[in-house]
């Protein structure tokens, strides 16, 4: 049983092998299905010199954008980045690299580099500043541009349910990017609300099976809002 | 006389057909949610991974998971899908979205839209806005016909970097409705009590206009 | 509502549009899953000339294998197709072309015609007669070859449950090729075990939103068991 | 003596380790999971998408919705996890899967397979095994040395068409395991009581024999 068993107990054994200058993917979209703990453990181990891929950098105080306080992160590769005054700041001194990349594109990369895809043609981007320096392509008289795939040597997921094989469910709207980022991580590590028994999310609604993870940690999670909305303050016709 | 927010969105919202797919951008064509016509039914799709997505949550329904592309707390109608953000662009750049309607800075007459980047300004990035305009079967681009200064959004040349090149064909501004073709802004319709000059004046483009053009019924 | 009522009351109605020529992608493994009745109901039209993409043809007298005794298929673009001596008979008279394909890059190709990539790199088939005619090119140091998407005319496919916004679930490995099948037609026709109400499928468990499909029939099925295997017939360990 | 299929199965089971997730193919190489070590786990890989393939069902089990890649009627395990074809094919593709096992006509000293076409023969298809020899981190041939005319299918080069190129490192047949190295089988254990000359005799690529070669443990 213990060759499946990938159930931790501590966030250090979690990020065990992180080093500098290590390329780490990272699941969410803005502070939703983030895996808070994870990265404030990177934080805690003052690893430098990180590429991050993720489509969002967090805010000032939550998420990713801890890893700015210090300059641990070297490079960015996200599609929107524009929530973080640290951001812009480190990005206009020139000590943070950003790496623009369209949403669906940089979805795509992902679960190519999972799926043993090293590179894709996609009409994202075509005759844009994305396009450039990449090679193009028609297809049935379409223009494409050639997108390559992307691996991280640290996968870090948020996920709600994962039994100890890690297979994991997500909850709403926080599943977004965590399933391609599984995949694509050399080392997948998952942060859980709920480490339940196996067998009890049944076979066919597993968002990620256990194959893709390595390490599974239960977390503990702020969940915070980054844009709170009700229906009281925006009126439907 | 130009057209409020709410009125470009109600004319947005005249374009949608029963049983539409539509992905809508933040600003203006969010609000086009609200003016969708009675007898008819369109299913909102929000590119974090959401298909089904519903007005904003009361206090009591609000949820940490349940956000929209824009990051604003949302529900989801019954008869939604959650799925993950490949799934999704999936859906968007394999041509299942019916529409998207989407904001821009500048328009030009060959249907190449700049909406994400101005130089020497800050660099936010163009989270999914370049995959909606390779992917989405309709593109309806609403704006300012002229931006504050004055200073024309259609445009014979885009002058920022591209979003998407060949891809607009319809735009609904403060002023008028018009659509792409040949390498001209046709003039379709205009706003209530707007005069033909005034829209020549604030198109930059090459811009051509019918014999008849009835103004917009918002 | 009637815009995304998608629920048709024949079999006649779910394939209306088929003609002569069109590309078919059905979904199925074997005959599990496979949606038995539009099959069938192509059989009764005489559809001619069908270019047919599924992983197999079926056996000679149920599923797919139903429509080579009139000699409807022109060709057949499978992974395995050694389960029918009718097939065999065909392609050896020169009645039948067939493109094989290998099972994931045919698995690919209908995710990438759903979804808007033309063509993408594999490693499968490099070097074999499947890379050959075929461009190929180094990543990292590998070889990959390129292989394009494919999209059809009609899919059919077969559900577990699906509401009426065309909503779909699969159940075990009647999953197979059915949700990428549903992504690469042109018309998704998809046929049912049980219409349920919107809402009984949670959002986060739909396997196919309805976004792809276009029409949905309740089946009757005959659920043939290609090779019956029981414990009793093999013993372990 | 040469050995038995069960006993192929049996040195095949010997290579897997605890958490080790597994590609068998019909025949043989499915047998192996018949003599997995008490002590260790792995985890059975369908193609057709199933991962956590139990054994085949009771009478009162069976099931058409739950087959195998060889169409047989299997059980899930407990921790198993079933998805579409697509996903399977990533999970083998991508490297995630640690061993496939196969059979095959031919293997040379390249490490090149053949497996799935003889010419002038009726083609069935390759199904899977072209991704499964392209994907797997490890991937072991098991066949018998030599076929019923007593001809090698351990070759200088393969002649039949290949299955993938440069793939194969390891390979148990009924006299022998050998590993490819540098362009050549080396012989690393032989079947109990079989000689080193029935073995060379049986090899038609080149074999490397080390000076001392244990008999398998089976």
């Amino acid at each position: 049983m213990a060759g499946f068993d990938k159930v931790v107990s501590s966030y250090a054994e979690a990020m065990a092998g992180l080093t500098d200058n290590m390329t780490v993917i990272a699941g969410g979209f803005g502070l939703c299905g983030i895996p808070e703990g994870l990265i404030n453990q990177i934080k805690l181990m003052q690893t430098r010199g990180l590429t991050v891929v993720s489509n969002n950098c967090g805010v000032d105080d939550f998420g990713l954008g801890v890893l700015l306080v210090d300059k641990q992160i070297k490079k960015m590769i996200s599609s929107y980045v524009g929530e973080n005054a640290l951001f812009e700041q480190q990005l206009l001194q020139g000590e943070l690299e950003v790496e623009l990349t369209p949403q669906g594109t940089l979805a795509e990369k992902m679960r190519a580099g999972g799926a043993g895809i090293p590179a894709f043609y996609t009409a994202t981007g075509y005759g844009t500043p994305v396009g450039e320096g990449k090679e193009s392509r028609q297809f049935n008289g379409r223009d494409y541009i050639l997108e390559e795939a992307i691996n991280g040597d640290f996968a870090i997921i948020k996920a709600y349910k994962a039994d100890r094989y890690g297979n994991c469910i997500y909850r709403h709207t926080a599943q977004n990017f965590n399933p391609m980022a599984a995949t694509a991580g050399k080392m997948t590590v998952v942060e859980v609300e709920h480490i339940v028994e196996p067998g009890e999310i049944p076979p066919s609604q597993i968002h990620t099976p256990g194959i893709y993870v390595d390490r599974v940690i239960q977390g503990s999670f702020e969940k915070r809002i980054e844009r709170k909305v009700t229906a009281a303050a925006t009126t439907r016709a | 006389m130009a057209l409020s927010r709410e009125q470009i969105a109600m004319r947005v919202a005249q374009e949608f057909k029963d049983g539409d797919y539509v992905n809508l951008g933040i600003g203006i064509p969010t609000l086009a949610a609200n003016y969708v016509p009675n007898d008819i039914e369109v299913m909102l799709q929000s590119e974090n991974g959401l298909l089904g997505m519903g007005p904003n949550p009361t206090e009591a329904e609000l949820d940490a998971d349940m956000i929209n592309a824009g990051k604003e707390t949302v529900t989801a109608i019954t008869g939604a899908s959650i799925f993950n953000s490949a799934e999704s662009f999936a859906m968007i750049r394999g041509g299942h979205v019916d529409f998207t309607v989407l904001g821009a800075f500048e328009v030009d007459v060959f249907g190449n839209i700049a909406s994400w980047m101005i130089p020497n300004k800050l660099i936010k990035g163009m989270g999914g806005a370049m995959d909606l305009v390779a992917g989405a079967k309709n593109i309806i681009v609403t704006m300012t016909h002229a931006d504050k200064h004055g200073q024309s959004k259609l445009l014979a040349q885009c002058t920022l970097p591209l979003t998407g090149v060949n891809c607009i064909t319809r735009i609904i501004t403060d002023l008028a409705v018009l659509e792409i073709l040949d390498g001209a802004f046709y003039l379709r319709e205009r706003a209530p009590g707007v005069s033909i000059d005034e829209i020549k004046a604030k198109t930059a483009g090459k811009l051509v206009v019918p014999d008849n053009v009835p103004e917009m019924q918002v």
